[in-house]
């Protein structure tokens, strides 16, 4: 099973340390108590205080993150700051509190028989990709806005890069790179910008690739509460946060852009 | 604090509001604890339809000030889906049932109420009353004589608690309420969802995949208490208050207002087991201070 | 940016709304900076009645999430006082004047109108409909009727710009704006407050001297802008929306919601200079990107 | 005039210090530009980020807080953490940006002919006294609830001191205080709960003894435009934030509680 169950309760953890990563901040936070999530599981976190008086007056609600480590008793995440909620996390100072609820969602499934573990990610989708390299070792393909962004490579091992600026790596998508690889017999495990993962699923499954895609979406709750977060795929719609993040490309009928 | 609620004996006055806890999904999230710890003193399922409902396109959820808007439009498996699927699961649960339900017709919901209510696995029901009645083009629950007519309706069919959850968009829902309890309602919930929209932050065009969709959570807490005192005063039969629940004291005000027991609704997405901690407040607010004469 | 209200050449779309800007007041706290950096584009006087009020007992006001319950009860000087004292010090002001006024019956209603129209320092008139006409009980801005009968008595009454002031506290605001149109309102404006309320967070009594408020603010933000969507699409007349504008997106997102100026209310008491403000982040979006038709 | 005109803006200042003095919080901040305020009069104040998601995700509107020192550029608050608004006043941090709303309201006015100034403070109410006192120097009798509070003394001169609980200077109350010197030629300055208040006005109007209150009010704007924070008065009801924060105890039908 990709599935760690939840303990049945949010967790008061506490910040220990934001640090930057290139152009991202990473956070560490201890996790008393929490069990040890599967690649590709994902947390919903909040700020125990000021959650709120944002853009807007937001945050409100808990914010999804995929876990970059995990060590017994301690996260860490990787956040790129992109509205009111992350970038309330990416100030959050030491000591703060932080309430935690996880691991959540279906995580990465291992590769068929026979087949090696392809890892293709875009900007801060990488994120899930670090912790399945360390479970699944396999090459990585990574694709970043620019060398600042490009500077996240180095949470992961076996890198290949590239970025849209041609600053770092090769300069163009990193769709280009994984095209080259798609004879070999890999199984794709992505992550990214829509766009990005919607190439990947077009290219795999014309290609008869399995590939596994950990998505987005926007999520109020994180268990299957809301039907919030659903994808459309071939069998109608899914809820990301219980029957992914992590789907098959060959489910879907399309990636959503968002 | 044990609470009675329409006949049905409950641990606490705390339960969820219709589709903002899914037990099937939670058992697959948090496992077995969902069980030994509900947080819950009764399990109100999300609205069931007569036939399959996909829901609404997404995107279907938008973040506002200290509240939510939501599109999700009624995704379910239909009567005979939910009957067959989920009924038996739910039947796990260690707290009583009581089955959300909606209808196009007044037909539908008859059929609905009716299949539903003979189920042993069901204690009581609710009806959801906020969409339009495709025959009058009326909404159900906005105008007193709709209501009055589709409780009329239905009444007949079960001896079981019959709540009719009523919307807030409408001038009068006191009138509402009233009708409904006239007609046999055995209670009446409230709010739901205050309609509501977003425009996308960059292309200006509305956000929700439905266009618009329902405000819920902290900012319609206060609305939601205007409404609820507004209807206890004018009907007998218990009330389910509900908007913007976050705390014992919030869960204690709207007691306070009349409310025999309070729904929990998207406070729970950002604690699953806030129903549970919610209860536990105000149980503590209850030996504090002796409440008023309507507890 | 300068754009046309019911015949009104504004500078700019963003005007006060009634009731939440005092340019008298502000005078004695700010002195004459405030004629110099008038941060509206037109000025809306608070609601006046026939005869001089009091308002409401305090507490008049609660802080909710994200937003203010008043309970203010138009205070005002009545009709005389405020042609006497106070609309000579509002002429010096550098915007047309829009003077609000309120009646418990048509007559009063028609007397308010007569009055103020004929003064020359008046542009336009606000009507505010929120209040129950003592004749009929019903809520005078709730019913199509009541709205349409009261405005066909005023409207033979002046020649200058009428804009009915919408509850949205109805089922279907949009009927009643269309009633205000055909019945000959030049333009309607919404939303007023939606009804609250709060109690004593130790007493567990209501905690307004009136028992319930209006909400306004961010919490109302996005229910408003779902009226004034459905509202403009229902009207040909110029619509002024409003509700917990803050930002000059908010009011955007009024603006392509079909809004053809947007008025500021509760986000002055925080930033009293929140019209300008708001003005010029507007201008900024319209500079950006080209806005939508309807603009 | 006791009334100095606020320009016609909030100002963004900085936020310098936050110390304790005794059980309250001193909070020092940069004030560029703003003018000179009279004793009584007082400001609007907002953190410039994360004003909000505190209890019932409040705060939202600014508070209302008397000044405590002036200096060109610069200004002193002192504050008594009750809620959601002070608490997160009470929690910035040096550099955080502080809207500033002020200075608002009428101040206290010279005493009349003959009569020599008493002030009469009670708990977080001593706040304008102390500016008061700095320009009009006078005898200062002060109550709290015990020695944490009267730590706060300290902040004014010639003081004569009383705790409710007898932890600090003389055990009763600031209105015992008070009886005793109501046949001196003095004019009364005061400032403190609603029930301090209101024995203050009954025990002056009754002798004849000019009082000057400083009242508070729940306020949303602070300059008029809301109708919000009115008292009742012989006269009907006055805005505390406009007519006010300093009112005659002659012109009050009573101090409301609140
Ligand atoms: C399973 C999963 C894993 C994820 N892992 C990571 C991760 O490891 N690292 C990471 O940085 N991010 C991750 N994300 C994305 C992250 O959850 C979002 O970036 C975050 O929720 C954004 O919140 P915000 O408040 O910062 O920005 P928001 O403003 O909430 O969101 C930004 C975008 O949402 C839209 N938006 C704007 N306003 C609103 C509104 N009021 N309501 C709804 N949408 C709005 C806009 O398109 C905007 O560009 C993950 C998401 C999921 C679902
Ligand atoms: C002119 C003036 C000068 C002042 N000077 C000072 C000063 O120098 N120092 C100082 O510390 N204070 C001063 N105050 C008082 C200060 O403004 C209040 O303590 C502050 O506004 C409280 O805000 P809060 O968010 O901390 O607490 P709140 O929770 O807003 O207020 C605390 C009290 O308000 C009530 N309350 C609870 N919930 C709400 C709600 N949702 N809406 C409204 N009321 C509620 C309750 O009675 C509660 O005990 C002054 C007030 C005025 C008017
Ligand atoms: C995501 C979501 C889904 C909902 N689905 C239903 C539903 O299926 N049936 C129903 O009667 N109410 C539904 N509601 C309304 C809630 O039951 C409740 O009336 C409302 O959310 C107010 O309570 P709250 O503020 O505590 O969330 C839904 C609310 C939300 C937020
Ligand atoms: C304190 C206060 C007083 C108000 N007084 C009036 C009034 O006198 N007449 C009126 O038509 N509306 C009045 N309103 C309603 C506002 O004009 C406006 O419709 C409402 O506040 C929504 O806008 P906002 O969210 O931007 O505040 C008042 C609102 C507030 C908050
Ligand atoms: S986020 Fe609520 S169901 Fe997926
Ligand atoms: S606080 Fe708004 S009028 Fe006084």
């Amino acid at each position: 099973m990709n599935r760690t169950l939840a303990p049945f309760d949010r967790r008061r953890g506490e910040v220990e340390q934001v640090d930057r990563v290139g152009a991202y901040l990473r956070l560490l936070c201890s996790d008393p108590g929490g069990p040890a999530p599967r690649p590709g599981q994902f947390y919903m976190l909040a700020l125990a205080a000021e959650w709120g008086g944002g853009a807007d007056e937001r945050p409100y609600l808990p914010r999804a993150f995929s876990y970059l480590r995990h060590e017994p008793g301690r996260l860490e995440f990787l956040l790129e700051d992109v509205g009111p909620g992350t970038h309330r996390l990416g100030a959050a100072r030491p000591g703060e509190g932080i309430w935690l609820l996880g691991p959540l969602g279906a995580g990465f499934a291992a590769p068929r028989e026979g087949r090696a573990p392809l890892l293709v990610g875009g900007g801060i989708g990488i994120v899930p990709l670090a912790p399945l390299q360390a479970d699944m070792p396999g090459p990585a393909l990574l694709g970043f806005r620019d060398a600042a962004h490009a500077a996240a490579g180095e949470l992961m091992a076996d890198v290949t890069l590239c970025t849209d600026d041609g600053s770092a790596g090769h300069h163009g998508l990193v769709t280009e790179l994984l095209a080259a690889r798609l004879d070999e017999p890999v199984e794709v495990y992505a992550c990214g910008p829509p766009a990005m993962l919607e190439a990947v699923r077009l290219m795999t499954t014309q290609r008869g690739v399995p590939a596994q895609l950990a998505l987005e979406s926007g999520m109020a709750c994180g268990f299957g509460a809301c039907f919030g977060c659903v994808v459309p795929t071939r069998d109608g719609y899914v809820r990301v946060c219980v029957d992914g993040p992590v789907l098959e490309a060959s489910d879907l009928e399309a990636v959503p852009a968002h | 604090m044990s609470t009675e609620l329409c006949g049905l004996e409950l641990e606490h006055p705390i339960v969820n509001a219709s589709g903002t806890f899914d037990a099937i999904a939670a058992l697959r999230t948090f496992g077995d604890e969902v069980l030994e710890r509900f947080p819950f003193a009764a399990f109100v399922s999300k609205t069931i339809t007569l036939k399959p409902r996909q829901g609404n396109p997404p995107p279907r959820l938008w973040e506002t000030a200290g509240g939510l808007i939501n599109s999700i439009g009624l995704p379910n498996k239909g009567l005979a889906g939910y009957l067959e699927h989920d009924l038996p699961v739910l039947a796990r649960l260690p707290v009583p049932l009581i089955v959300n339900v909606m209808g196009f017709t007044r037909e539908e919901v008859a059929t609905l109420v009716a299949a539903v209510a003979e189920r042993d696995e069901v204690a009581g029901l609710e009806l959801n009353v906020s969409c339009p009645n495709v025959e009058s083009g009326l909404i159900m629950g906005a105008d007193p004589r709709e209501t009055a007519a589709l409780v009329h309706r239905v009444r007949p069919l079960t001896a079981k608690p019959l709540i009719v959850k009523l919307t807030p968009n409408a001038t009068d829902p006191a009138a509402v309420a009233h009708a409904a309890q006239e007609a046999g309602a055995d209670g009446v919930s409230l709010v739901n969802t205050l309609r509501g929209m977003a425009l996308h932050p960059r292309t200006g065009a509305p956000w929700l995949g439905a266009r618009t969709g329902g405000v819920s959570g902290p900012a319609i807490r206060a609305i939601a208490l205007a409404q609820v005192a507004q209807v206890a005063e004018r009907v007998s039969v218990p009330v389910v208050g509900m908007g913007g629940v976050e705390t014992g004291a919030h869960a204690h005000a709207l007691l306070r207002a009349g409310a025999a027991a309070v729904a929990v609704g998207t406070e729970t997405f950002r604690d699953p087991r806030a129903g549970a901690r919610i209860a536990a407040e105000l149980a503590d607010i209850g030996r504090d201070r002796r409440v008023s004469a309507r507890l």
